[in-house]
């Protein structure tokens, strides 16, 4: 191993590497072990996992190509890199695949050994790419994968088919040795993962190993990386994912609330993990019902709110249709449930397993009759377990649905999370009415909010539904003015929910030029292109709504304070709509729809497009 | 106005479940005797308090029931009952969870629910109002009017077969299953009483009449000169004897049942069928519940069913407990830390 | 007879009549026989029935009361009428819930026979209003009706309570006698719909000519009424409801399509008479499918549109947030349907039998995803029938759903329509794909359609659904760039409609200081309004929008006319926020919301506010 | 290309079923065997032309199904299908339509249609690919999940009873009900033939490995070692034996189903139980349809039952008929102009 000593090592602040290949090569693992490592060694990061809908398209196919892109760094991740920088492509479709998104002069490891011609012609190569010219201008490393990891595992007493699946882990060793990170945290993994088949674990740590050894030995590796630790806040950190970050909100929330946690729910890309994990909390007291539809699950969080329980259901755009007419019942009884909507690519069932930002008018608007609801977005994966406790704050204290967004990028992606102390998240306890005195099921508090008096409290028996109801008693009333009257009441309560949220804050000058203001997932990449045109010298300045209905106190007074406002989401114009009919102002939009977060070069692109030269040189 | 302890104490009477709402159905509607033998009905077999017991409807005449009984109500939305049903009954398993619902509520638009609810075995008593017809919406056929009904959107004669709501539950595997008649108070009240002591869902059919929109739908099985010779009691472990003069039995001929004449002398009670209502096979209650098919039979009324089964929400409960007990009660500090952390400083 | 001619005759221009008893006394009835007997003679007519949500709530209660109001005239009649000038109250209840609504100095007719002290107490009156001070300023007359219909029917072989129900009829030619009606017409229906009772037939004849004779014998009326014919164009008419008009329009529509009618509906108040009229219309080749659900209704017919007919859905607005999910089908399928909501008053369960117009933005934006149809919206009865026909016609031809709003006052309000000649109405005939040569399924034309090639046709074979779809070859696609692109193809087809509707028409002059801008139902009230207001002198014109979604082409020129805009909505102000959003102007806002149609009176009211002192005057 | 005539004139064979799309599931699935049993029987059984053939799904791996089948296809939403299918069927009744769905889509989301259909007997094939879990959503339990099993979902086991798709069917009175399994494309194939001949609603359940997420679930009645013994094939008419060397038959005891020795000479075939496909009475197929309650009978496979019914979109277009030869043809201007009518001049 003295060779070890001769290869270079670089020092690098920034990569974006995405892995590539078959829906059963196992991208989304390697991608995860290599962020998780990643994040352990104290870097800064940024994932996006894209995976095709079909569960194992047909081996080779361009179709079923699956990859996960990470972007790490020493320096502040915001994104998960607009291109990546290094493509690890285990097969022709996933060069073919993904060739067109890779920086110009970026790096190719390819297994060679998929590069037959069945597989070339499954992916439309009319010739060998690693033989013409298709990959001139890029550093290509053509590594034998799949031979190598059977090399590798010679001797061991796994099937063909499952010594080569393993070759996966031979590329990631690969790369762990090509970016100097420890094997150990994969390891662990995978001792635990496969506990009950020894052969298996052998099989994986050989081929890990293998591909790490692979590295030092190869002659085609000069040069070795190094990106250092980022600067992050003193803290304990894991890796999280958008989903589970929101689950442990919601167990928080119980938690905090003292209230145990309901979840009806039914199972919907890219939403059904949030129904995975809390399905396993149950230690924690979690109910979770995998009710027979979306409007059974909705239906059933709102008879488990009747109950007492703090309830939950959760889904993804057709599913959040279907809830819509439930959710208007919520409205009426005013019982505190939260409706949680990964977005994913629509109309319809449209991209399923695509990022999208277009149920933003159906959250605000999508009831019969005038059901206001409160609506939040979380803006980053390690935001959705704030924003699930802060929706539970809102529900439980002012007895209203609230609806959260989220969507499948933030849900998929992850980043380093600096864990909460739990004494720091807020106490969002509730008391529930026993008194017998005085109680009437809409009498209000200063909240406009009513009484939570559960079934199951001697004395306040008492009937609430879908009819209007009459001020003060519930009563079924019919009577026209009392009709306006709640409608009003029931406006204003939500209304006021803008006196309890946050101001609007700004990043950058608190005047400019141009205010980039934007809502949910799309935070990362407009901090990035904000950055980097304030960078250009540019006088930007950036707003992240997390809350659209209301919206904060301060918005209008925000926006007034820049010649422009530019609102770019993954939708057609969404929020701009909203603001516009707010504050009769004229905003610029950046639209595109493509089921793929947006790039910050493309934001860039349209701030200076927008100033023109004005960027004060 | 009472304390807490006041309301507990005094004894219960039928007049303790009546609400202070005034009751909108039309006066002459089969819902009032419901009403009526509920109201009578609970005091007796109420074994909690009633704080405890909820009852959850959907849209119709029929749903409109839990704002007449002074217990903790919801008037849900069109069908889905069951669900609201569920999530109160997992939520809190010490609760009562009885379902008030009509022929087009629970069978049309919430058929999907229910079905699921019998396979799961969710402890809830739901009691179907059927009579045939959406009373609310003033007189379209309903999935349990007869083939050829004239109504508001079937002006020529609906071309569908109903729906058999018994045998549909038993295909759904429900563990009770029963049926009676609004116009029979001590059946009913019975019925009532016997759904309230099973464990698991417990469905009643109860046909009732729409005297609107439907009048004299069951009236086969409730006027005096033809009801004794057209409905069928069944009684667990007795022979299955009908008739004015306790005449007439049902005896199996293969899988399918017969009437047979007692007063003739060529049969006895030993040939008849005998009731099980605890049998584990389905199979007896689907040859009761299809004799409504053959107008040649008795329509029975009585319990068709009646099978043990854990309870959805009391499994929710046990594997709660199981899983706190083997891995201890949840540490939410711990499940934050959780795996895979990293300092930094 | 002599005193017949010593009654004075004095001549009205107009008269709003309320009809109000327990929902078991035929108010409807009653209101209806007026009504077709009113228009019969010519006079123009607008009506109102109010019944509540009960079908027979228990004899004599407050909540039982249901009504029927008309409004005729010899002149133009564009609403109900805000008051009513005569109060018909067939028990204390009807009087004591109508009074508060009856013009300070109307006229009462009451049925004494009902104040007995159960009725007084249900009606929750202390003491008899007829002989208190309760009725002072209006013009009462008492009449025993139950017990003089009980003594014209002495001998007649009618049970008791059979003999009580004719008491409407007699209610009814008592205000024939007052108003100056031929009683033929009822007469011709009571013997056709009781075709199979003679007892009741002659029960319900005598009945009505009593009360008749008993305007002409009696002394309490000393005066008779006479409401000429109006002034209406030329042409053969009959008074008919929205939803009737509604039904012969999609009728006509397919007739004129050339295409079978299909309606997959789902039985809810007040969009049930929809199915209830199209069911009875088989020797038309209509198919009526009562689903099992409203999911059920809208998804036959998407399935019926797949197929080739002219498909139909129908619903109010718990109903048409069911549906969101399978419009969102029928917009990435590009299937033609058409659904119609008849709104009422929500949220939720809301107020069942009562109007409202507060499913707009659930109409516009209530969907999963970018998910644009296009949405019209009926403004009287009579328009039901030809934006039926125009609903149709966009859906064929641009292979869109389609949106049709209503709402229950305009569903159930009747008013007479010159009938059209069928030559006149439009041709909307489609012709189906058949031709293989280059047929591709999302190969659009001018207008962007797709084309419609159905099962049945050989040779053109192809697979749909909710999957994004390749452009052109319309196979399933997950390409980023292709769903970009339709989604603004899909944008755009909505948006050209623009160029195929009318301009938006301006009532009164093209410039001013107020512009009263409305949608749907509220059209004759504010037309009313606008007319009043400018009999004041003031300067204010009407425009109503008939197409929401795309607005008019000229709106924008046409609401820069004006200084101010007033919009008026019986609703928290949804067509306000579309305004806003789209032209970034303020509007003022009338919002209302009683389950019940606005008052021209408060929008004259409104109107002067705004303008002030400033009429010219 | 091909003109109209042409392409109708060419004689069918298995690949002219297949549509240019490629196949996009897991490589192994159970679904390409189902796939392929449809395209080499559809050749034979279709006596309509091509064209008329439409396929419906909802949405899962299954719901995949019509892209790859070269008739008209519509790959609708989650659950839907039944309901989309009744629409093009009802509005033209000379197509065929078949419905091919899972097990989430058919009998969790779908369920109520799903009855609803059967009830209306609307003239539909409805394959159910059930592999026993949700297979596009990557593994969470379904409704036809055994109880304990432990998913994504379920990890610590699910708690509910899972529906038996042949007594819901059963119970909800459809008219042709059958069963089937992926690796038996013989019978696959028979099944797919009767149920294209069946003139009314026609619901085949077919046992479909998923073997990514549920792999081996039916392999007790796949296995060569296995499967002779725990299959039983049901042929009308044909007393009921099953085992490796046809030695063991069913009984009937009382209405219970119990396995006899016929090696043992205790019994013959005289003693078992003879199938009947065309029982007036859904008893038998209800006895046959709970036999999978009991871990030690055979699973039947086959057609439980098949009756003669009005079929819905039948009765709609002969009601359609009836009416217009009473009336006449609708003629739009007497519409219009219908009653109460006056002339203003
Ligand atoms: C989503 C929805 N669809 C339709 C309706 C209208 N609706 C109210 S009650 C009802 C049917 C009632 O029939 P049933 O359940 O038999 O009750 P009944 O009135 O006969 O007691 C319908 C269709 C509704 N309220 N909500
Ligand atoms: C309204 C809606 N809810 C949920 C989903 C997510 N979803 C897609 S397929 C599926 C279940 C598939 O299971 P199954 O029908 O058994 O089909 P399989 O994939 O097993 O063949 C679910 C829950 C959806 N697409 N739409
Ligand atoms: S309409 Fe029928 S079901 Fe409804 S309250 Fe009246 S009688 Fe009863
Ligand atoms: S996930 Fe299962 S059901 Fe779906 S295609 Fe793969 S093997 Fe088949
Ligand atoms: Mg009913
Ligand atoms: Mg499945």
């Amino acid at each position: 191993m003295d060779e070890v000593k001769e290869k270079k090592v670089e020092k690098l602040a920034d990569v974006t590497v995405r892995f590539a290949g078959d829906s059963g090569d196992g991208m989304q693992l390697t991608g995860t072990q290599f962020s998780d490592t990643t994040a352990w060694v104290g870097n800064d990061l940024s994932t996006l996992p894209d995976y095709p809908a079909e569960i194992r398209a047909p081996a080779g196919t361009l179709y079923g190509v699956s990859g996960f892109q990470l972007h790490f760094s020493s320096l502040d991740v915001n994104t998960p890199g607009d291109v990546p920088d290094v493509l690890v492509a285990m097969n022709p479709a996933a060069l073919k695949k993904n060739l067109p998104e890779l920086n110009p002069n970026g790096t190719i490891i390819v297994n060679t050994d998929s590069f037959d011609p069945k597989n070339l012609k499954l992916a439309r190569y009319e010739s060998n790419p690693l033989e013409d010219n298709t990959l001139d201008g890029y550093h290509v490393y053509k590594v034998p994968i799949s031979s190598l990891t059977s090399n590798a595992l010679e001797g061991s007493p796994l099937s063909v088919k499952e010594v080569a699946r393993c070759k996966n882990f031979f590329a990631l060793g690969m790369m762990y040795w090509l970016y100097n990170r420890p094997l150990e945290k994969t390891q662990e993994w995978v001792k635990k993962k496969f506990v009950k088949n020894k052969d298996i674990v052998d099989a994986n740590l050989k081929a890990l190993q293998a591909g790490f050894n692979f590295g030092e030995i190869t002659e085609i590796f000069t040069t070795r990386y190094i990106v250092e630790p980022a600067q992050l806040p003193k803290g304990k950190y894991r890796n999280i994912s958008g989903n589970e970050a929101l689950s442990l909100g919601f167990l928080s929330a119980s938690v905090k609330s003292k209230l145990p946690l309901f979840l009806g729910s039914y199972p919907i890309t890219p939403a059904s993990e949030i129904l995975q994990y809390l399905s396993s909390y149950k230690n924690f007291g979690v109910k979770t019902v995998q009710a027979e539809d979306e409007i059974a699950g909705v239906s059933s969080a709102i008879g488990a709110a009747f109950a007492g329980n703090l309830a939950l259901t959760t889904t993804s755009g057709p599913g959040m249709a279907l809830k819509t007419e439930a959710i208007g019942l919520a409205v009426m009884t005013e019982l505190p449930i939260v409706i949680v909507d990964v977005q994913r690519g629509g109309p319809s069932t449209g991209l399923p397993t695509k990022t999208e930002q277009a149920d933003l008018l159906q959250a605000v608007y999508g009831r019969n009759g005038e059901a206001p609801v409160a609506v939040l977005a979380a803006c980053t994966p390690t935001d959705c377990f704030y924003q699930a406790i802060e929706a539970s704050r809102i529900a439980l204290k002012y007895m209203t649905p609230v609806i959260l967004l989220t969507d499948g990028y933030i849900a998929n992606g992850s980043e380093p999370w600096k864990i909460p102390d739990i004494d720091e998240l807020p106490d969002i306890s509730v008391s529930f009415r026993t008194e017998i005195e005085g109680f009437y099921p809409y009498l209000r508090n200063e909240n406009l909010a009513r009484p939570w008096a559960i079934p199951g409290t001697p004395g306040l028996e008492h009937r609430i539904g879908g009819l209007e109801k009459a001020d003060i008693t519930g009563n079924v009333s019919y009577d026209p003015d009392n009709h306006n009257k709640m409608i009003n009441i029931r406006n204003n309560k939500i209304k006021n929910i803008a006196n309890d949220i946050p101001d609007l804050k700004v990043d950058g000058d608190e005047t400019g030029d141009l205010l980039v203001l934007g809502w949910g997932g799309t935070y990362g990449t407009l901090k990035d292109a904000v950055k980097r045109a304030r960078a250009a010298g540019y006088k930007v300045s950036q707003a992240h709504l997390r809350y659209i209905n209301p919206l904060p106190k301060n918005t209008g007074d925000v926006l007034k304070k820049y010649d422009k406002i530019l609102i770019p989401e993954i939708n057609l114009g969404q929020l701009a709509k909203l603001i516009k009919s707010e504050f009769l102002i004229e905003v610029e939009q950046f639209n595109l729809v493509r089921g793929l977060p947006l790039k910050s070069k493309d934001i860039l692109g349209k701030i200076t497009e927008l100033l023109g030269g004005n960027n004060g040189n | 106005m009472a304390t807490n302890e006041e309301v507990k104490e005094k004894k219960l009477t039928a007049k303790d479940f009546a609400s202070d709402q005034d009751v909108r159905w039309c006066p002459g509607c089969g819902d009032y005797s419901i009403l009526a033998q509920v109201q009578r009905t609970f005091p007796e077999i109420i074994n909690k308090d009633v704080e405890k017991i909820v009852w959850i409807s959907g849209i119709g005449c029929s749903s409109r029931f839990p704002y007449y009984m002074n217990t903790y109500g919801f008037h849900g939305i069109h069908g889905r009952a069951p669900a609201i049903a569920t999530g109160v009954k997992v939520a809190n398993p010490d609760l009562d969870v009885w379902v008030a619902t009509g022929d087009g509520d629970l069978l049309s638009i919430g058929g999907n629910h229910f079905i699921h609810a019998c396979r799961k075995n969710i402890d809830l008593k739901i009691l179907l109002f059927n009579n045939r017809i959406y009373g609310l919406t003033k007189g379209q056929y309903s999935p349990t009017s007869e083939k050829g009904k004239i109504t508001k959107t079937t002006p020529f004669g609906s071309i569908d077969y109903p729906f058999n709501p018994v045998s549909l539950a038993i295909g759904a595997d429900a563990t009770f299953v029963a049926r009676t008649i609004d116009r029979s108070p001590k059946h009913l009240q019975e019925m009532i009483r016997r759904a309230g002591e099973h464990k698991g869902l417990a469905f009643i059919e109860i046909f009732q009449n729409c005297n609107i929109f439907n009048d004299g739908a069951f009236s086969l099985l409730t006027e005096k000169d033809t009801k004794d010779d057209s409905v069928l009691v069944l009684e667990h472990g007795k022979p299955m004897i009908f008739g004015k003069d306790s005449d007439k039995g049902i005896k199996l001929d293969g899988v399918k049942p017969i009437t047979v004449d007692l007063a003739s002398g060529s049969y006895s009670k030993d040939d008849l069928l005998v009731h099980d209502e605890f049998s584990d096979e389905p199979i007896l209650a689907m040859i009761l519940a299809h004799m409504t098919d053959h107008p040649s039979l008795p329509t029975p009324v009585g319990v068709f069913r009646q099978i043990k089964r854990e309870t959805y929400d009391g499994g929710i409960r046990d594997q709660i407990n199981l899983v706190t007990e083997k891995r201890g009660k949840g540490d939410l500090a711990k499940m934050l830390y959780g795996a895979n952390t990293w300092e930094v400083n």
